[in-house]
């Protein structure tokens, strides 16, 4: 008899959607997260566009929902390692990767305070540090600390000995389950591009080019700033800031396709910027401005700002001035016909959407050559939501979620093709 | 049920450092007797569950849990459907918030035992609502590709189908066009028209009925239990039917407003037409022809939003143009081209066709008359000069979309029209819902026939998180009825709406809730007896649940409820209430909480705070250490619109020295999962100032506040504030009487 | 690994000491390249497509493909204009089948035929990759210590497959650490791989004038002694102009340009009749002096 | 000409059509006028329309324009524009076959690239392999009065090029399959004809 339960990989704002939607039916879920917490990418955005509202306001009814749900069981530090069998009948093994934080972890704070080491903080795309011992973020789902053990000092057992409740175990192991499944949803998300291979534009030679996630997370107030939009190299607030668009998308050297979401997120960061400072003057450097729908409006906003100015030219060159820290743009103002040279204290690269990378059976699914996965799920019973889609934006993802719900739901009753 | 009740005191997480637990543990015993009251250093551990569960077996039912927030430990702390637990979160809004060890944390802990333990005394297990035989049979209004896919997609899940279309035929907008622009990899050649295929599959498909030539009549009733009358044939059809997903697509801009672009003129047309002559076999003889973008859309004298589609079906009409006559030539004036996604490839096909691209101000372009022939007059940003492509056979407006329900006259309902003339004159108003007459669903709902409108006429919904949030439970909106988007987006916002309306037949044949409170199994009850027909609950619930008859009782849906409570805040009565949540439930806990008197200079503040946004933030600022006045106590509520004011008045009475509300932002971008909670508690507290001025007390003890879940760190300070400004207003005169 | 070098037409003219240097580096190191491609014909550089076309031009660059198959050796290039056409050409018989047989096509009126079975490969590309700094480093007697460097790879060296397989496209290291593996300091040179202005000397002189004029200005600016370079083109640019730039500019350069492989023969302690500083125009002498380089 | 007239010249499809023909001129369509290769261009500022617009003026069909643009003159192959191109467009390679396109309908004395290259090319075919002296000599001869001066205005660069034995004066060897390489040669430019 086919299996009716369903596997969703990635537990982010798409694989919490296809979960809960498809266990909201009556069906039982699986979710699988790689992260120590769920609510992936969305839980690192400060807010979304066009309401700018906090991701963490969506999030928190979701795990409201996960928590009254019987019907989900998840885990973290989760990945898929093999998938095989059929629609109706997948055979599939999980790796739980030790967290060296048992269940019993009440998050009372007692480890962080005595462990001596530090690690980078993922979760603020390395901007600033944490223990090696800690918690995700302020928001975590679950609230359990968790372990780099990379980042431990060899033979320190302080966080262990400070634990009232037991719940550390830094000899803890892979654990392997294995789970039975009708049906598996992609739900894996995406990485910002690597702004790094757009060697032209000096992300990470100069300091003062950083990318659009990392300025979510400088705007957020839980972040590595308190929330001030500041200049990694000096610390100082940006008076002049320029956005490049299509930093790495709409590029075959790069990213074929376009993201779909850069036009919107940098006229959203705009909005953060202008609220941080009101002197503040803003250069958008684009091919098209792509603002759908009733986007348009969210465009037409920040269009009317009189510091926000829009110049139609692909950026070229980017170059730092070493004495202060300053970049100079060269693009071809189009408007004007002319090669410009800009110079701004702060650059922000709208690098677009990569598909995060998982290990999708070849045999069992479509990947198209850009990594997202395509296949119908009420036909394979395997295929792709969200961003592990195609690339869109949050309210997309959702959609696209929810309709990949139904889809699993149909391979898992044979009601597909 | 009798209530055996206990309480778990755990000392864990420095709560037995901060507090004198001993004092607490008092509080239960000798103030509320309750004889099982137990300590535990680590009560969410193996040991304190075990200690919980034993006392369940030994007939313990009402679990009070002295601990950390609801938000966290809820699964260990889990012991059943049969078992009533509260939480009473000391760690979090208090341990962790004040000063361990002072006399005041104390008072505050005291008071949230006392707040946990009065709740817990009356609340009650909720049992569900069962409807008889709910109908689990999908409505799908509109045949288009949106509305097909739905029928299609529900029925592949399992589920009866009924579809509703107005034409004789099945295929809407897509059923008319000549071929579809890329639906796959490698998104550079266009799909051929699968309507007749997916006609034909729907056809065959057992599980779905057909009503073709059909409109609706009208729909009662509500999830599980709808009553769709359809008309056809010259006669009704009935349908029992458990949710509704309205399909009924978008109509072109009216491009007899394009005059400005040249509509009128010979040879000026539409894409539709564009459509038909490509069906006809009549773009043959075209060879030179003009696309012109945004024709009507991107402009605020017309459509302000972007119609989403129009550059994808102009790069598709421009393949036509070469199918039927390799030698055409295509000019596309353009603002921006928006191929967004993997349409990037198919604009790079078009462009290999050798269309020409420029880009200028629409309204700007001009089209003239040229002996017989066409031209368009513009500026070419990108070459930075004026251009005329003369020699046209034909000029295509890209003339966007409008949604259906945007047509029609607008909703006045009389005697609100009425009232909110009336309410005008006390300045604060709910703003009624725009509901438009466009002859879709013809609801039989007190609040209106069809789904309310936002920006534009756009019905549903408004929410990123959630895009099948609903105004009207079980009834969900998709393709371009909902939002101007491409045939991707349609097909897939189409399947999710099937999902959604399968969802909610199942929620509703187990009695619970659909979304936000998914799974809830309460339900307001009426007291009719005491119903004063003043119809507050009938306007105000924000998802339409309840009707009125003709004495203008209320006569509440109960599958349409989302279980908010707005009713429940809105009666002056007090006459409506759920098992485990009621005005004297919530009275009774801020009763509950000790007044001191004038001369101890300990003025007390009561916070309702939105328990989806407003609490977490709280929680929030605990996790964060981050300290705050003592003097406040915060209760919960489902959605400040539950707000009954009598819960202001009687802490007002009984000495508290100020009221804040902690609710969400509303307005245009508002956040409330109940779309007008918030904005209702600000009117309503607007209307209690008069009143307390009345019993001469200063209007400004109550204060409301727009917070987001990311206010944590400013909560604080928003406390600190007020606590700031009753220092001023000094004591509530009332204390003590 | 085995090669057989393509020495390419400047090896006999403006680039010989680029060709002298190299066969010395070549022994010194003990690479297994001990021989021409016989026959080997001009590959067509940056301006024979634009009389014939690009195809043309392919077909003439692939005779030299055909005639190293012969030997069944991958391919060595010193010249990087060459390495540009044989590489690309190479890479389009692999990847192109309609290309291959047309070139084929081609091939098969001069009674040749190439089946892609070879690599092209760049001098750095094999001295970094395949012979391996450690053995550079090894075989280095006198460290070139406070030698400032100017490590100009040139536009055609790093783009030549239009993918970065090889080096950064734009910002190439490879030569640096080739530089610094001989004990030499790599200065920061941000146009390591900009244009000096290719084959326009007579054609748009003022072009070569202004753009090998800012790569000399940027090599002096980052506190270059020397600028260093694989390719014959950017070699005689930098160099033979070098004064009538510095005249135009009213400046004064004396920035001698070397070969790479002159750099490595200095550094490896070899002869002086095979550093070939005698072809340099601007006096490398002074510069090298420490390091034991008389004239 | 009426303005009308001079318009419909500067959207010519059957201009724009025939340079899609030539050798990798197809490539032009699906230029998106983003704007990167002009920023690139290191030869942009001696441009009369640089690449971008030209590409434009091509799509177009800018005839005057586009016949009278030193663009691609001017390009160096310095192939940063093409590893750049976010379209994909091998642009020295378009270059290159507008500037066979040029040459074949202007003369190769109209422009000094198109002399230059056919030089270069001729000597090249002739001998096998490239004479650097025996070039430049050829060159100047070929051009003309005028470009003695530019010549003379090139000594100081020259002398010490002879003098270092640089630019040796004495034939470099030939090859031994020049007649291979010219049935080669005239094959290939056969097929390349074929092919548009």
């Amino acid at each position: 008899m086919a299996n009716k339960s369903i596997l969703v990989i990635g537990g982010g704002i798409s694989g919490l959607t296809t979960a809960l939607e498809a266990a909201e039916v009556g069906y039982e879920v699986y979710l699988v997260e790689k992260n120590p917490y769920l609510g992936g990418r969305v839980a690192q955005m400060h807010h979304y566009f066009p309401k700018l509202c906090p991701p963490n306001c969506g999030l928190e009814i979701n795990f409201k929902r996960l928590r009254g749900n019987p019907r989900i069981k998840f885990f973290t530090c989760a990945e898929v390692e093999q998938i095989s069998g059929q629609k109706g009948d997948f055979d599939v093994t999980v790796k739980v990767n030790p967290r060296y934080v048992k269940p019993e972890c009440t998050a009372c704070g007692e480890c962080v305070a005595v462990c001596p080491a530090e690690r980078a903080n993922t979760f603020n795309y390395g901007l600033d540090n944490t223990k090696a011992v800690y918690l995700p973020h302020p928001f975590a789902f679950p609230l359990k600390y968790v372990i780099d053990r990379d980042a431990c000092a060899d033979g320190c057992r302080k966080c262990v000995e400070a634990c009232k409740y037991n719940a550390i175990d830094l000899d803890m192991e892979v654990e392997t389950v294995h789970l039975k499944v009708g049906a598996i949803v992609y739900a894996t998300g995406w990485q910002p591009y690597d702004a790094t291979k757009i060697s032209y534009y000096g992300f990470g030679r100069h300091k003062n080019v950083i990318t659009n996630v990392m300025l979510e997370r400088l705007a957020v107030p839980n972040g590595p700033t308190g929330g001030r939009i500041v200049r990694p190299s000096d610390g100082k607030e940006p008076e002049t800031i320029a956005f490049v668009q299509c930093a790495g998308s709409r590029d075959e050297n790069h990213q074929p396709y376009c993201s779909q979401v850069c036009c919107l997120a940098s006229l959203k960061h705009i909005t953060y910027i202008r609220e941080n400072n009101p002197n503040a003057k803003i250069y958008v450097f684009y091919i098209d401005i792509r603002a759908l729908g009733k986007y348009e409006d969210f465009y037409t906003k920040v269009a009317n700002d009189e510091n926000v100015i829009f110049i139609k030219g692909k950026v070229g060159e980017i170059t730092e001035d070493p004495a202060t820290g300053d970049l100079t743009l060269e693009t071809e103002d189009q408007g004007a016909g002319q090669v410009v040279q800009q110079t701004v204290n702060l650059v922000v690269l709208a690098t677009g959407m990569a598909p995060s990378v998982t290990a999708v059976p070849a045999e069992l699914a479509v990947v198209d050559a850009g990594g997202f996965v395509i296949s119908d799920i009420a036909q394979t019973g395997i295929g792709g939501a969200g961003c592990a889609h195609k690339p869109m934006e949050v309210s997309a993802s959702v959609r696209d979620a929810t309709a990949a719900a139904l889809k699993a739901v149909q391979a898992v009753v044979g009601g597909g093709k | 049920m009798t209530k055996k009740q206990a309480v778990y005191f755990c000392t864990g997480c420095g709560l037995g450092e901060a507090l004198d637990i001993p004092a607490l543990v008092k509080v239960a015993k000798s103030e509320f007797k309750i004889q099982d009251v137990k300590e535990h250093p680590f009560l969410c551990g193996p040991e304190g569950v075990a200690l919980i569960k034993k006392d369940i077996e030994a007939g313990v039912n009402t679990v009070s849990i002295a601990a950390c927030s609801e938000r966290v430990c809820y699964d260990v702390f889990n012991f059943g459907p049969s078992i009533i637990v509260e939480r009473i979160p000391l760690r979090e809004r208090v341990a962790w918030v004040q000063e361990p060890g002072d006399e005041d944390t104390n008072m505050m802990a005291e008071d949230y035992v006392r707040m946990g333990l009065s709740r817990a005394k009356v609340t009650e297990l909720p049992e569900p609502f069962l409807v008889e035989n709910p109908s689990k049979t999908i409505l799908v209004v509109g045949g288009g590709l949106a509305g097909m896919t739905a029928a299609l997609e529900a029925a592949k899940a399992g589920y009866d189908v009924v579809l509703v279309e107005k034409e004789a035929q099945l295929g809407g907008w897509a059923g008319k066009v000549y071929k579809l622009p890329p639906l796959v990899e490698p998104f550079t050649d266009l799909a051929e028209n699968n309507i007749p295929a997916l006609a034909k599959a729907i056809e065959d498909n057992p599980r779905i009925k057909v009503y073709t030539g059909a409109t609706m009549e009208s729909i009662a009733g509500g999830p599980g239990v709808f009553n769709a009358k359809i008309k056809h044939g010259g006669g009704t059809a009935e349908e029992k039917v458990g949710a509704i997903v309205l399909a009924t697509g978008a109509r072109p801009y009216d491009p007899k407003k394009l005059t400005y672009l040249g509509y009128g003129k010979t040879n000026v047309v539409t894409h539709a037409e564009v459509e038909e002559m490509a069906k006809n076999g009549k773009l043959k003889e075209v060879k030179r022809v003009a696309f012109i973008q945004c024709a009507g859309s991107r402009d605020p004298e017309h459509l302000p939003y972007c119609s989403a589609a129009c550059c994808v079906e102009t790069l598709k009409q421009a393949v036509y143009l070469k199918e039927f006559n390799p030698d055409a030539q295509v000019y596309i004036f353009y603002k921006d081209i928006r191929a967004t996604g993997k349409y990037e490839y198919f604009y790079k096909a078009v462009q290999q066709t050798g269309a020409v691209f420029i880009k200028t101000e629409i309204p700007g372009v001009q089209v003239l008359e040229d002996g017989g022939k066409l031209a368009v007059a513009g500026k070419d940003i990108i070459l930075g000069e004026d251009v005329t492509i003369g020699d046209l056979d034909l000029v295509v407006l890209a003339n966007g979309m409008q949604t259906n329900a945007a047509f029609g006259e607008e909703v006045v309902l009389e005697d609100a029209e009425a009232e909110a003339a009336a309410a005008k004159e006390e300045e604060a108003a709910v703003k009624l819902d725009q509901i438009i007459k466009s002859n879709m669903l013809n609801l039989v709902y007190r609040q209106g026939p069809e789904m309310p409108a936002l920006k534009y006429g756009f019905p549903d919904s408004h929410f990123i998180c959630f895009p099948y949030e609903t105004r009207r439970t079980g009834i969900y909106a998709a393709g371009v009825v909902r939002a101007t988007m491409q045939v991707p987006a349609a097909i897939e916002d189409a399947t999710g709406a099937a999902l959604k309306a399968i969802q909610c037949v199942e929620a509703v044949a187990r009695g619970e809730a659909v979304h936000p409170r998914s799974g809830d199994i309460s339900y307001p009850e009426f007291n009719m007896n005491r119903c004063t027909q003043c119809k507050r609950c009938t306007e105000e619930c924000p998802f339409g649940a309840i009707n009125e008859d003709e004495k203008a009782n209320p006569l509440p849906e109960r599958t349409r409820c989302r279980r908010c409570g707005t009713c429940m805040g809105a009666c002056p009565e007090r006459i409506i209430s759920f098992k485990n949540y009621s005005v004297p439930m919530i009275g009774g806990m801020a009763k509950s909480i000790e007044v001191p008197e004038e001369e101890e200079e300990k003025p007390r503040i009561l916070i309702f705070a939105c328990e989806n946004d407003a609490i977490p933030a709280l929680d929030m600022a605990g996790i964060g250490r981050m300290k705050y006045s003592a003097w406040v106590r915060v209760i919960p509520l489902r959605c400040l619109g539950s707000l009954n004011l009598v819960w202001i008045s009687d802490a007002m009475s009984s000495g508290i020295d100020g009221v804040m509300l902690l609710g969400c932002r509303h307005g245009e971008d508002y956040q409330c999962h109940f779309i007008k909670g918030s904005e209702l508690a600000e009117i309503r507290l607007s209307k209690v100032s008069e009143t307390l001025d009345r019993l001469g007390l200063e209007s400004e003890r109550c204060r409301f506040h727009q917070v987001s879940i990311m206010d944590y760190y400013r909560i604080p300070k928003l406390i600190e504030d007020f606590v700031a400004k009753i220092d001023e207003l000094g004591p509530n005169p009332m204390k003590g009487f | 690994m085995a090669y057989t070098f393509y020495p390419g037409c400047a090896s006999e003219a403006t680039g010989k000491a680029s060709f002298i240097s190299f066969e010395a580096v070549v022994k010194a190191l003990d690479i297994d390249c001990h021989g021409e491609i016989p026959d080997w014909n001009c590959c067509g550089a940056t301006l024979v497509a634009n009389a014939i076309g690009d195809f043309a031009q392919q077909a003439i660059a692939a005779r030299n493909l055909a005639l190293a198959e012969k030997e069944g050796k991958d391919i060595l290039v010193a010249c990087s204009s060459c390495y540009l056409n044989l590489a690309w050409t190479n890479e389009k018989m692999k990847t192109d089948p309609d290309f291959k047989s047309q070139i084929n096509e081609a091939l098969g009126a001069g009674g040749l035929s190439y089946n892609a079975s070879l690599q092209v490969r760049h001098l750095i590309d094999v001295l970094v990759n395949e012979i391996g700094l450690d053995k550079i480093r090894e075989r280095t007697i006198k460290p070139l210590e406070g030698l400032k460097v100017a490590c100009y790879s040139g536009c055609q060296t790093v783009r030549a497959l239009r993918r970065p397989d090889f080096d950064d496209v734009e910002y190439p290291v490879m030569l640096d650490r080739l530089v610094e593996a001989l004990g030499a300091t790599a200065v920061p040179f941000p146009m390591a791989a900009r244009c000096c202005g290719g084959s326009q000397q007579f054609t748009n002189p003022e072009l070569i004038y202004d753009l090998t004029g800012k790569i000399l200005d940027c090599a002096a600016e980052n506190g270059a002694d020397v600028i260093v370079t694989p390719c014959p083109m950017c070699a005689l640019n930098t160099d033979a102009f070098q004064q009538k730039i510095a005249k135009l500019k009213n400046k004064e350069y004396n920035m001698p340009v070397l070969f790479v492989t002159q750099l490595m023969g200095v550094a490896f302690d070899l002869k002086p009749k095979d550093l070939a500083l005698q072809y340099n125009i601007v006096s490398p002498y002074q510069k090298l002096a420490k390091y034991g380089v008389k004239k | 000409m009426t303005a009308a007239n001079n318009q419909a010249s500067r959207y010519d499809p059957a201009f724009a059509n025939e340079l899609y023909s030539i050798e990798n001129g197809h490539y032009i369509k699906q230029c998106m006028q983003c704007g990167l290769c002009v920023v690139t261009c290191p030869a942009r500022h001696l441009m009369d329309l640089q690449p971008r617009k030209y590409f434009k003026a091509i799509q177009a069909g800018d005839r005057d324009r586009v016949l009278k643009a030193n663009t691609p003159w001017l390009c160096t192959s310095c192939n940063l524009c093409t590893v750049r191109c976010p379209r994909g467009i091998p642009i020295i390679d378009v270059m290159h076959g507008m500037k066979l396109y040029l040459a074949q309908k202007q003369g190769v004395k109209s422009a000094p690239g198109a002399l230059f290259s056919k030089t270069f090319f001729d000597v090249m075919l002739k001998r096998g392999r490239q004479w650097e002296a025996w070039l430049t000599q050829m060159y100047f001869l070929k051009a003309g009065p005028s470009a003695i001066k530019d010549a003379l205005k090139m000594m100081d660069v020259a002398q010490p090029m002879v003098l270092k034995r640089r630019l040796p004066l004495a034939p470099a060897k030939t090859i031994k399959g020049k007649s291979q390489l010219k049935k080669i040669y005239e094959k290939a430019a056969a097929l390349a004809k074929e092919g548009h």
